[in-house]
């Protein structure tokens, strides 16, 4: 079957950011995705640190210790973008004025449940940033992961067994063997990675996953 | 591209629909929208419930929201004014529900339907009779008042500079509640003194970041038209 | 007795704002106090709608439409003051910063009650503006107000008898016949206008005034 | 004449005592004020409760603060970095209290504070571990936690010029939690890279207006100091 690697995945979710989008791309594999957003078009990328309009990473050498997204790397700012504190950058995301978070996660579940924040191991620290905020942040959450753990147990789960981060907030699971809707109707599939079949990601998953969304 | 700017006020306003909740900037004379309230106003919309400091004053502006009976609710501060005959008549005539807010309370009850807040306790009213029948609450010693988020459809805001993507700048006091009122209403619409091109406002002068502003009108001020 | 006129009322007033004080004159009476205050110290006007750092009115034919008080008068704006908007402006109010506000008021009651926005009177259409939060708006609240109606009867009241502003916020009564502090310790004399006595204050009151504080 | 300007870090925080609430602004390397925490480092305190976003990094700032064992509590939203060491091994070793604060939620807090909110009801972490044991409700059909302010003694945040009056600019995302933090504290204190006269900053595109700031003090960038 044909896994979609990081880049590929990066790019199927690039494809459902329509032009005039305000997004919020998660650390990690969800940052990537800003490489494959089309550059003939106005997406507007905020990050919770406080700017919005973000462009490229700088060229090596120019960049600003104080300019940077939320990972902590740095950023550039396109003409028309501007900066704001931080009470009104989680304002932004709060009151729903997002249209799209992406984000990385452990576990979601087939109502929309996602768990990204914190493995329960005893002895771990605990460390929430803003994944809390972000998970509700957003017209749309979408979540991209891998499906399945290296040993082979599905992330898309009837319910999240890790400490919650949001509670039915997500709405879409890109991953590497297929897209999923999830919500109060349950799992979905939307897609398939050639070689992935319906029957499979069902026994993968161990969900009931509907198929009426699934392209001919 | 992304453009919000919108050629005309009458093109800006041409899909608000009777019973809507409208919020409408300004306070005294600085940073009323008057052409877009002209242009609602030549709507011919009924039922509208306004958000606004005060109910008018004279025969402009949201007092002639008021001469022309299109307001069933306003939620305000100061409504009434030397000269806010209009609403005196409609007041007095039982033609108009009236929800008196303090002003600060207005403010932060704004801010909160923008930043996504369920209810805020606020200390401003408590024991008076504007907090009558609501919850309180002694927090730390002092006492609150549970105040809920006021939401709009629509706001209708002046600004003096704006760019394609609704990033919006200021002039003085006609700041006033632009800000926080173009952050709670689903579809926040400016007038502008200007548009200027992408990149023209100072990244850290920006007011209102355009994910707020939907749409954004230039009109020219008055002044400059005369000179 | 000597009673004091509004200009001279203003001008005690005046003489109780310190150097560096955060302060919010309250429209009508309490406007005056701006006249009063020493032109070569830095006293901080702010203003509701969003000004901090008023200066005095403009000449004629220099007021600009934009740049007014909550009174909405024409002001100008000294080196050193800036806008903003109104949530942050009440915020201000709100969060204690202000260091005096100064009010005009109908009754002040010996505990510190307020009442100044709304008459009572039947078919009065209410309006109440930034009055309760202004009475809750500064570490300490002055009122500012003829001591007796035109009637003679007290505004310095044991209860008040209109619909209150605020509760227990006000600290010190500035009148035509003297100042008063009101508070949980009930009211007290700070100084009596020449010519008026302590008995007399008493009398046209009805409270039983401490004078403890009176300067000998 | 008011001149909050202060000559150096070590006399900004003379009087911070043991036990002190201290906000520290910053964000990764963006608006942490580096030369303020050097100094209330010099000043051997014990006991302080801190809030800030991280629990420091590596060896400077707050993570010096974390070595030199002068915090009895973190109040963060994510102290766990990959060279958060100083802080992991107080945790670990059960010598510092933490209360761990969704980020929103924080920088909400923080800000109730400053405008003085009793509580806010707010959807994030509801249903969450963070949210156990915290007064919930449901507010028109969506599930709110009720959080209440965070106020501290001081502030020690970052700015890029300020005036004798306290007004502060900010530059790009060093801005982060400055401005709620000098709203939330008693008294704050701000480094900024250049004071200028007063006029100078544009009232237009102050961020944090004077009334915030308690003391001023101005540290040259390193950049600056090595060109």
């Amino acid at each position: 079957m044909e896994r979609l690697d990081r880049k590929a995945m990066a790019a199927r979710v690039a494809r459902d950011i329509p032009e005039g989008a305000y997004v919020n791309l998660g650390i990690g594999l969800p940052t990537m995705v800003a490489n494959y957003l089309p550059a003939d078009k106005d997406i507007f990328l905020q990050s919770e640190n406080g700017v919005l309009g973000m462009g490229p990473a700088p060229a090596p050498g120019l960049e600003d210790p104080e300019l940077i997204n939320a990972g902590k790397q740095p950023v550039t700012l396109l003409d028309g973008g501007c900066f704001f504190h931080h009470a009104d950058s989680f304002a932004m995301m709060r009151g729903g004025h997002l249209d799209i978070c992406v984000l990385g996660a452990f576990q979601v579940s087939a109502t929309g449940d996602i768990a990204n924040w914190h493995t329960g191991a005893p002895g771990a620290i605990p460390a929430v940033g803003g994944a809390m905020d972000l998970a509700i942040g957003a017209k749309q959450i979408f979540v991209m992961m891998e499906l399945l753990t290296k040993s082979g147990e599905s992330k898309l789960v009837e319910r999240c067994t890790y400490p919650l981060t949001g509670i039915g907030c997500i709405s879409r699971v890109y991953t590497d063997l297929g897209t999923f809707s999830v919500g109060p109707q349950g799992a979905g599939i939307i897609d398939l990675v050639p070689g992935f079949s319906i029957e499979e990601a069902r026994r993968s998953t161990g969900l009931a996953l509907d198929a009426a969304q699934l392209a001919a | 591209m992304i453009d919000k700017s919108v050629a005309s006020a009458q093109a800006a306003v041409a899909d608000i629909q009777d019973g809507a909740s409208i919020m409408i900037g300004g306070f005294g004379t600085a940073g009323m929208p008057d052409e877009l309230i002209e242009a609602l106003i030549a709507r011919g919309l009924r039922d509208l419930t306004v958000i606004s400091n005060n109910a008018g004053n004279g025969e402009t502006g949201v007092a002639a929201l008021m001469r022309e009976k299109r307001v069933r609710k306003i939620i305000c501060s100061f409504p009434r004014q030397a000269d806010s005959h209009h609403f005196d008549a409609l007041y007095h005539a039982g033609e108009i529900e009236l929800e008196l807010v303090p002003q600060g309370n207005l403010a932060a009850r704004i801010q909160a339907a923008g930043a996504g807040l369920g209810a805020i306790f606020t200390p401003t009213g408590f024991g008076t009779q504007l907090a009558e029948g609501k919850e309180t609450r002694n927090i730390d010693g002092r006492d609150y008042v549970l105040e809920y988020p006021i939401h709009a459809d629509f706001a209708l805001i002046k600004a003096q500079q704006g760019d394609r993507w609704g990033n919006l700048i200021y002039r003085k006091t006609a700041r006033n509640f632009g800000p926080i009122m173009a952050m709670a209403a689903k579809t926040a619409i400016a007038q502008v003194a200007e548009i200027v091109p992408l990149g023209a406002l100072d990244p850290e002068a920006v007011v209102t970041p355009g994910i707020f502003v939907q749409r954004v009108v230039p009109i020219m001020p008055a002044s400059a038209l005369a000179a």
